[in-house]
This record gives structure tokens, sequence and C-alpha cells, in this order.
């Protein structure tokens, strides 16, 4: 084999030996950013506080319409 | 006095009187849709029907039921909001790694006839009020030529009734089957919904069931016409409610989880 | 009116004959709301009390840890104050005050004795329900009193209890039984508020006399009516929250708790539930609850500023409107407690952006108060000092919300005594302020029989609380809110000896103990506000017996419940019970070079109608 | 500019001043708290002014300009209350929209009744697993660090926070039993610590010395007393630190 190869071989496997050691920190923060809300959760707090407000709201602005026939 | 076509005086105490008065005793003829006078040419006379008439009562009992209504609406909203977010919360297990354990309760094939028996239940609910109504039967009621409402309404109060109890039986059925699968409320995240909303919902049944009963007793106790048209009416209307929430609270369950 | 008086109804007594077999004399009374009003009062009055003895003895705890209360028998809080005390005498203090208080006694104490008359009705809509919701409130304030009997003590987690502090019952004294009575106590007040605002928006859209449109309904009225609004929509949604935190502590499920949550030890393995979840919850029902609490104070200070600066309330459509905005506003915006809670950034953005916009209606309201007593040189009675006083907290309290309002100042702010002074200041001390006014300018109408007129209040011992309670409320909160820019936390049961890390004070106990010097300021002025109010009690159960009679109506108002009909003395006769008519808005007043005159919502038009009687009676 | 202008005025004239800000974001917000806090008593003092006017004035008629009475100076409170909204949300997007670089130094915060846990990664910049049957805080393994785990090998777990000035720091805040509050009023910091939840906030702390961190969410009884230190030091100090720590470890 040629130490042309040699080399290339060489510096591939030192790239994959030293990626770990440079992204695991990387790694450690997607890992936490999901944990801390992953989109799901948010979608359904999203949903949670629209559904919250719009129903009050509805039957606020109701009540009102309602005085307002009786007025 | 402004210049606007009303009533007079003596007639205007009169009403006043008898609205204060007359718990709906019946003194005054039930159909009756004079509406108040008075006023400074504030439109007053072009008020909508019934809101200086006869059904004074039965409207302001109408309206605090919507009321009722509403503020129970918002109870629901927030378990259903809950439903959400704990469906689609997570954790991290032991092998870091970001999990989300929320496992559907499959619903028991039973809730599908229980909730045709509950839309049935409205709609006998709905020709039971329809019956109170009848202004035909009313007059006569009211003047004590027999009791036509009575024999009219409570063959679809009853019915009501039974369809009723039936769906509760129903819904016992659905938990003793899902309990025989050793689903209980503690076991999972989703069982924990399915008999909450299913349980408040019986429990607000519950109480729709025993109005009906007071407003079947009340056929026989009560000797006030509008207060039977009362009791009956506003059971209508919460059991339409109870059935409508139903409907959305079943979708939750069997489709969105 | 008067339990024998005709025109109340045999109606009650028919509805409940099956029920209980009491005197039929009695019935009736317990039916009737002005009795339920007073019921009301009542109880809010015996809670004020408490609630401000224990207020008083954080504040002494806080600068003299050592001192024990004196307490002869072994009643809660006797002894020295521990940590778990301290908590604990917040956690009452917060419900007692904002529940039993600020809620209780204008939404359902005035309102029962006031609205009805204001709208020219003789009843409330539901008089059963009524009464049924004051006794629930009673079995629920002696709940909650109940609770700091109990073994472990009361609750210490606050009046949020937030989970899992309030979900485990290892997480703490008194979050075993105390905590459970404290969530039945609020449930139990969540059904009670519920039903009484169903009677007050019943009431309100129903009963209104002939001629009463909702142009000329008195903005108390529209407090009132909002308030009852944003009860029936926020207090089912806590008690929803109560349901599921209670499962959560005694069926085993996990709606607020996380997994492997580890407390005292014990490891909770459950559902994934969110802690986040009944922060919004709780804050949905707990920031509109804020607003029932102030919203009749609001109108009625309108009202009481035009009565006695002799004006129409400027812009007074524009009054309604910003009542109902805030109304409206105020369900968008709870999510301005959890800036730093967790709530997504976005969020935090979006809800700052709804509770800026809430400053608006505010201001609008407060321009208005301004432009009506702008030289009027008005008539400067008990009610009218108490109602400036109210547009000067309103305004000092209110303008320390937009700062609480964003996200980035309130990264520093929040939960600091900086917050704790403002809402103190704009709900209650406004609030409490928004009482004295309707005790002192109602008092007729409370104090009125059958057997003899209403009588008034002493007017020099009025004064006299008005100005020592005003200084005493500047002197309490305006150094608070310099505490709380210093850093100093809420909830701390010590400013002092706080065990640093190596034995030394720590940073943190520098810090704290900076703030000593104000503190000590801060709980004198605590103790000179709480005796200023020993005035009031004075005067009430001085007047209450023999207080001059008023006039049937002694302030000139012109508003329905100072018709004579109205009150209970002289009571009308069966025969004539007059049609009360409304032809007017309220506020009319003429001041002619000879004399100033007023025309009361129910008295006929003069010939010839006034410009702005038809300008203003005009469909929107 | 004249709000440093008016911060001077502010923390010299006035001795119960803000606490020093040791942070890099600190100062911007100090300005914005300090606009607002002299804009909001100037409202006070103007609208109490025209109050007092209006009434020692003797009486006239009443007003009726709408426009002029209520809706310019709503319009000029609107555009107001716009701008700081705008400002304050700029400032916050600063802080809280974004996450921390890659190369920002990670520690991992735990609130547990009524202690801060501080975490390090180490080396390997990666945090070990935790498991909460795991917590012993007698046995000197308070946050339940799984040792199986091959990252957890080196991490190091102090009860003071000590950081390098001048570097961005990316917190991860962790909660093992209530919601906890953690807050450095020197580093205008302030962020709960929810149970189930890993919350980052990142800052570059900026001055060195001694703070104070306390907890704002009320926790339980020990709340008052839930308070840690603080250490930030030069980057010199901090790498010698961390490698004492590592002795002491071993």
């Amino acid at each position: 084999m040629k130490p042309s190869h040699l080399g290339r071989i060489a510096l591939l496997t030192a790239i994959l030996a030293l990626t770990p050691a440079a992204h695991p920190q990387g790694c450690t923060q997607c890992l936490d950013n999901t944990a801390a809300t992953p989109p799901a959760t948010q979608r359904a707090y999203r949903r949670a506080i629209i559904l919250l407000t719009l129903t009050a709201g509805g039957l606020f602005v109701t009540t009102l319409a309602i005085f307002k026939r009786h007025r | 006095m402004p210049a606007t076509i009303t009533p007079n005086k003596t007639d205007q105490e009169r009403r006043r009187r008898l609205e204060d008065n007359d718990g709906g005793s019946g003194r005054r003829p039930p159909t009756d849709k004079r509406t108040g006078g008075g006023g400074d040419g504030d439109n007053w006379n072009d008020r909508s029907h019934g809101h200086r008439g006869p059904y004074e009562r039965l409207h302001r009992y109408r309206l605090g039921i919507f009321f009722a209504l509403a503020s129970d609406l918002m109870f629901f909203v927030a378990i259903v909001t809950t439903f959400f977010v704990n469906q689609s919360t997570g954790h991290i297990n032991a092998y870091n790694h970001y999990v989300n354990e929320w496992v559907p309760t499959l619903i028991p094939r039973i809730l599908w006839f229980n909730t045709a028996i509950l839309i049935v239940s409205t709609v006998t609910m709905e020709l039971a009020r329809r019956q109170m109504f009848r202004e035909n039967d009313v007059m006569d009621e009211w003047l004590g030529l027999g009791k036509p409402i009575t024999r009219r309404a409570l063959p679809w109060l009853s019915a009501t009734i039974v369809l009723g109890l039936a769906f509760l039986a129903g819904q016992w059925v659905a938990w003793r089957q899902l309990a025989a699968q050793h689903v209980f409320f503690r076991t999972s995240q989703s069982s924990h919904f399915f008999y909450l909303i299913t349980g408040v919902h019986a429990v607000h049944l519950f109480v729709g069931i025993a109005v009906l009963i007071t407003a079947f007793a009340a056929f026989y106790i009560s000797r006030h016409l509008e207060t039977r048209q009362i009791i009956v009416d506003g059971a209508a209307w919460y059991w339409h409610a109870m059935g409508i929430l139903w409907i959305f609270l079943f979708a939750l369950l069997a489709f969105f989880q | 009116m008067t339990p024998k008086n005709p025109t109340n109804p045999q109606r009650p007594s028919q509805a409940t004959r099956p029920l209980l077999p009491t005197p039929y004399s009695l019935l009736p009374r317990l039916l009737d709301h002005r009795t339920i009003g007073i019921q009301y009062l009542l109880l809010a009055l015996i809670s004020v009390v408490i609630g401000t003895f224990l207020s008083l003895l954080m504040r002494i705890h806080l600068v003299w840890p050592a001192w024990p209360l004196p307490l002869p028998l072994p009643l809660p809080f006797h002894g020295p104050i521990l940590p778990e005390d301290y908590l604990a005498l917040v956690t009452i203090h917060g419900t007692i005050m904002l529940f039993f208080v600020l809620t209780t006694a204008p939404q359902a104490g005035f309102s029962n004795l006031i609205l009805p008359a204001q709208i020219g009705a003789t009843r409330m809509a539901f008089p059963i329900l009524n009464a049924a919701s004051f006794w629930l409130t009673a079995v629920a304030l002696l709940t909650l009193l109940s609770s700091t009997f109990v073994p472990g003590g009361a609750a210490i987690s606050g009046w949020t209890a937030y989970p899992p502090l309030s979900a485990v019952q290892s997480a703490g004294p008194g979050q075993g039984t105390g905590m459970d009575l404290w969530l039945a106590s609020i449930a139990l007040f969540a059904i009670a508020s519920t039903s009484s605002s169903i009677n007050t928006l019943t009431t309100i859209i129903r009963n209104r006399c002939e001629g009463m449109t909702w142009e000329r309904l008195p903005l108390t009225v529209w407090g009132w009516f909002t308030a009852a609004l944003l009860s029936i929509l926020a207090f089912s949604v806590l008690l929803a929250a109560i349901l599921l935190l209670f499962c959560d502590r005694h069926a085993h499920t996990s709606f607020f708790l996380p997994t492997g949550d580890a407390v005292n030890g014990i490891v909770h393995q459950g559902g994934d539930g969110s802690p986040l979840l009944w922060l919004h919850l709780f804050w949905f029902f707990g920031h509109p609850e804020v607003y029932i609490a102030i919203l009749p104070g609001l109108g009625l200070t309108s009202m009481l500023l035009a009565n006695f600066s002799h004006r129409r309330v400027f812009a007074y459509r524009t009054m309604i409107t910003t009542t109902l905005l805030i109304g409206f506003l105020g369900i968008l915006l709870w999510g301005h407690h959890m800036f730093v809670a967790g709530l997504n950034p976005f969020a935090s953005s979006a809800f700052s952006i709804s509770t800026m916009a809430i400053a608006l209606p505010a201001s609008a309201k407060v321009l208005s108060w301004l432009a009506t007593i702008w030289r009027s040189k008005p008539q400067y009675t008990t009610p009218m000092l108490f109602s400036l006083g109210f547009v000067s907290l309103f305004i000092t309290g209110g303008l320390t919300g937009p700062i609480l309002a964003q996200p980035i100042l309130d990264e520093y702010l929040h939960n600091t005594t900086f917050v704790v002074a403002h809402f103190h200041l704009i709900m209650a001390m406004a609030g409490i302020f928004g009482l004295y006014a309707a005790t002192y300018y109602w008092f007729p109408l409370l104090t009125a029989t059958r057997n003899h007129p209403g009588r008034l209040l002493s007017e020099p011992l009025g004064r006299l609380h008005f100005w020592l309670s005003l200084i005493g409320a500047y002197a309490v909160f305006l150094p608070m809110h310099l505490t709380g820019l210093m850093g100093e936390p809420r909830h701390y049961a010590q400013l002092t000896g706080i065990p640093g890390a190596n034995g030394t004070l720590s940073p943190a106990g520098k810090l704290l103990a900076q703030t000593l010097p104000l503190n000590r300021f801060i709980t004198y002025a605590a103790i000179f506000l709480a005796t200023a109010q020993l005035i009031f009690l004075l005067n009430l159960f001085r007047s209450i017996r023999k207080g001059s009679f008023a006039a049937s109506n002694p302030w000139r108002a012109t508003t329905l419940e100072w018709h004579p009909a109205m009150n209970p003395f002289p009571p009308p006769s069966a025969s004539d019970i007059p049609a009360i008519t409304v032809h007017r808005s309220p506020c009319h007043y003429e001041t002619t070079a000879f004399a100033d005159s007023f025309l009361p919502q129910w008295t006929p038009n003069p010939a010839e109608p006034s410009m702005e009687d038809t300008a203003n009676t005009k469909p929107e | 500019m004249p709000l440093s202008g008016l911060t001077s005025v502010w923390t010299t004239s006035n001795p119960w001043s803000l606490p020093a800000n040791a942070s890099a974001h600190g100062l911007a917000l100090d300005h914005h708290l300090l606009l607002n806090l002299w804009i909001a008593l100037a409202l006070l003092a103007l609208a109490h002014i025209i109050l007092l006017a209006g009434l020692l004035a003797r009486r006239r008629n009443e007003a009726t300009n709408l426009l002029r009475v209520e809706y310019i100076p709503l319009v000029a409170l609107a555009v107001l209350f716009g701008t700081l909204t705008i400002k304050a949300e700029r400032l916050w997007a600063a802080t809280r929209y974004t996450g921390a670089s890659l190369t920002a130094l990670q520690v991992e915060v735990t609130g547990a009744q009524f202690v801060w846990y501080f975490r390090y990664p180490g080396p390997d910049a990666t945090f070990g697993i935790t498991r909460p049957q795991l917590i012993a805080p007698g046995e000197g393994n308070p946050l339940g660090i799984d040792p199986s785990d091959p990252h957890s090998a080196d991490d190091e777990v102090t009860s003071e926070l000590v950081l390098p000035a001048d570097r961005e720091i990316d917190l991860a805040l962790r909660a093992q039993d209530v919601i906890h509050g953690f807050s450095i009023p020197e580093l205008r910091l302030k962020q709960n610590a929810v149970p189930g939840q890993t919350i980052h906030i990142h800052f570059t702390p900026v001055t060195p010395g001694t703070y104070a961190i306390l907890c704002t969410q009320l926790c339980g009884l020990g709340h008052y007393r839930m308070n840690a230190t603080l250490r930030i030091v030069t980057p010199a100090e901090f790498t010698s630190w961390s490698a004492h720590q590592k002795e002491s470890i071993r």
C-alpha cells in the first residue's frame, strides 16, 4: 500500500477519532434543549393557551351580545 | 310622562305589582304578551317579547343556566387543556434519550353505543320541552281544563330519564371493561384522563337526571304551571349542553389520543 | 327590602317550603339580598381584621425575629415564629385578603346591598342561590381558618400553591392536611363566588326597571357586571386545577408531577406531568381575579367623583368601554406572571405586549377622573376623600405595572418586594380605599331599617381616618419598592443571620442585611397604618348605634339606590308601590348662578329636556 | 448620553441603589430599568400635580373636549409605552431568543430543598447521566450521578459557583424536587428551575468578585436560607481552580 494512502487513512482516522471530542458538547446541548421544551410540548402549550383564551374571550363577547340584546 | 303609547298608570302599576308579587303563582295568563310602557321615548316599547311579559321568570332562569353552563364549559376546557399538554410531555430516560411515554387508552366499543343513546335522549328531551309551551294546552291547563301538557310531556320526559340512566349504565360497563383489562384510573397518563373526563361528565349527567326526576315529580307536586315549565326547560337546556359536550369529549378520547 | 316588606315576594318561602321547616318569619330574612349583603360585609370585616393581624406578625418577625407572639392559649402562631409559621402566615394572609376581603366585600357584599336598588329592582334574581353562596363562603372561610389548627399547621406554599411543593405531602410541614384544607376551602369559595356571579349577571341583565338602558347603568353596575363575568370564566378553571392537584395528591395521578421528581428521597414514578401547567391554569384564574377585586372600586370611584364634584362623569361611554376592555384584556395576559418561570421566551413577548396594552384603558380611566374633578371645587366629604385617595393610589400602583410587564425588567424584579409593593398599592390599598369610600357613602342604606332611617358615619373621624390611612399606605409601600430594587426577594422568613456557605456572613446575607433599615421603617409604618384602622372600627361601632340620622338622599346623589322607595324607611304600604322609571343617565347636575340643582335618574323630565340629556341617551 | 447621567444620579444620590452590575447584559438592563423608573416618577408627579391643581383652582365649567382631554394624551401614552415595549423586547430577544454559543462554558445548576449544586462537565465537556434513584447527599452523590456512565467520571460537583470573567456561560437549570428560583441580583439574572425540565440561560460575567445566589421561588420552609455564593475570577485563576478541583476528586 502506498504511503500516500497511509497518509489519507491516517488523516481519515484522525478526523474520525477527533470528531467525538469536538461535538459532544453540541450533542449535550441539543439534547438538553429538547428536554427543555421539545417542539411537541411547545405546540401543546400554544394550543392550550389559544384554547383557553379563545373560549373565555368568546364567552365574554357572547355575554355582552346577550346583554346588548336586552339593553 | 312624554306622549308615547303607554298603558295608563293603573295598568302599569297592576302589572308591576303582579310581576313583583306573584312568584309565578299563575294569577296572570301565562301566554299574556303585554309589554311594558313608560320610559321617555327611549324605544322602550320596541323591546323584545317576553322581556317584560309573562315569561319573565322563565327567561331569568334560562339566563342563569346559560351562565352556569358557560362556567362549566371553562371547567372542561381547563381539563382538555391539561390533556393536550400532558399528552405531549416527555422526559429524559435513564439512557439519556428523550421519551414520551403516552400510551393511548383504547376506548371500549360500548362508548359508541352510549353516545348514540345520549343523542337520542337529547331528542326526546327537546320533544318534552316543546310540549311544555304549546299555547292552547297552556291556556287550557291554566284555565283548569284538564292537564294536556302533563299528558303530552310526561312520556318524553320519562323516556329521557330512562335513556339517561341507560347512558350512565353504559359508562359503568365501559369502566368495568377497562378494569377487566387492568386499566385503572392510576394506570397511565391517558387512563387518568379517560376516567377523569368520563367520570366528571357522568357526575354532570347524574345531576341532570336528578333534575329530570324533580321535573317528573313537579308534574304532580307543583301547583304552578310556570314552575313546571321552568324546571323542564332548564333541565332541557342543561341536558342539551351535556350532550353536545359529550360529543366533543368523546371525539377527544376517540380520535385525539 | 326588609323582610316583612310587601314588595318582597313570598316566592322564596314557597320554593323552599319542602326544604327546611324554618319559622316563616326567619326564612325571608335569610333570603333577603340586603341581609345577605350585610352578612357578606361582616364576613369580610372579620377576615380583614384577621388578615391585617397576620400581616403585622410577618412585618414584626422580619425585623425582630426573636420576638415571640405573647398569645395566652396555644392558638396558632403563638410563641416564636418558625420559618414554616412565617410561610403559613404569608399563605393565610394572602388567601384571606384576596378571596375573603377583596373579592367578597365589593363583589358579593356591596353588590347584594346596592346593585338591585341601583337598577331599580326589588330583589336579586335567585334569592336561594344567593343565600346558598353566602353560607358556602362562610364554610370556606371556616375551613381555611381551621387549617391552622391541624398537625403540621396551615399550608406554606403561598396563595399560588405551585406544585410540586403543593402536590407532594412530604415537601414540607403544612403540605399534608393543611394543604388539603386549603384546597377544599378555595374549591368551596370558587363554587360560591361562581354562583353568586351568575346571580349578579342575571340580575343586571334581567331585573332592570323600566328605562334603565345600558347607557344609563351606573358605572358601579358596569364594574360589578364585568367582575361577575370574569368570575364565571376564571373560577371554574381554578376549580378544575384544584381537582387535578387533588388527584395528584391522593389518587397517584401525575398531572403536575414530572417523572423522577425526588422530594426528600421519595422518587415519584408516574407519567410526565408538568408543573408549568398549574402555573398556566392558576394564573388564567389569578389575573382576572385581581381585576375582579378592583373593578367595582373603579366604577364606584367614577360615580363618587362625579357626584361630589357635582359634574357628569367625563366621557361616560368611554368609561363603560374601558371597563369592559379591562375585563376582556384581563383574560389574555396571565402569562406575565411566568416570564422567568420557564415560559417560552416568545410567549413571554406576546404576553408582555398584551399586558402593556391594558395600560391604555387604565390610563383612560385616570384621565377621565382627572377631567371630572378638574376645577370643580368638589365637596370634600369622607367618601370623596377616599375616592381621591383611590385615584392617587391607583396611579401610583399602576405606573409600576408597565415596568413589571417588560420581561427583561421582570428578570430583575420578579418576586422581589418591588412586585409586592406594586400589587399592594394598586389592588390592596386602592381596593380597600374603594371599600371605605363605599362604606362611608352607603352607610345610611346599610343601617336603615323599617323602624328608623339610616345613620351617617362621623365625618371628623372619617377625615382623620382617611389622612392617617393615606399617609400610612404610602409610608408602607413606597419604601418597599426600594427594598425590591435592592434585590430583597419575597417570602423570606428572615433577613438576618442567614447561614452562609462558610459560616461567615454570606454575600446573600450582606445583600439582605442592607435592606434592614428600610424594613424597620416599613414595619413601623405598617403598625401605624393598622392602628389608624382602629379609628374606623370605633367610628363604625359608634355610628351604628348613635350616628346622626341621614336624610333619604343625604349626598344629593342621582342614582336609584337613593330613591325613597328603595330605602327601607319608611316602609311603603302594600297599596302604593311606585312604578320606578328611569328617565336619564346618572350624574345630571345643573349649576346656575343662583343655585345648583341635581336631577335624579327617576324624576321625570322637566318641560324642556336639557341638551345633554337627549345627547346622552341616544342609542349607540 | 443623558441616560447614563440619570444612572449616575440614581446610584450616587440614592443610598439604596441597585446592587452594582457585574454582567455584560446588565448595563443595558439597568439603563432601561432606570429610564422606566424615571418615566414612572415623572408621570406620577404630573398626574398628582394635575389632580391637586384641579382641586385647588376655582370652579369652572366642566371640560367637554373629548379629543384634547382624553384621546390626545392616550395616543401620547400609547406611543410612550409602545417604544418602551419595543426597547424591552429587543433586550429580551438579545438575552433569551438565541441559545449560547457552542464555545460557552457549560455549568449545570441543580436546585434541591434547600441548596444549590453546581456541576462542571469536565474535560469531556459532557455531563454524566443522573438518576433520581441514585440521589444520596449522605454518600456524596447529591445529584444521583450514575457512576456506570463514562461521562460522569470527570464531572465536578461544587457548592460554590466559580466562573471565569469575560467568557460566555451556558447554565443548564434543573430542579430535583420543587420549583426553585435561581437568581443572581448582581448579574441581573433570574430564572426558575422547574422539575422535569432543563432550562438554559446564558450570560457573560465581567467583574470579578463574590456575589450572592438566591432562591426567588417559594420552595418550602428553608426558602430563606437557600443561597449560595458566586465567585467570578479571572480566566487564569479559573483554570488553576478547576485543576485543583480535579486533584480533590482523585
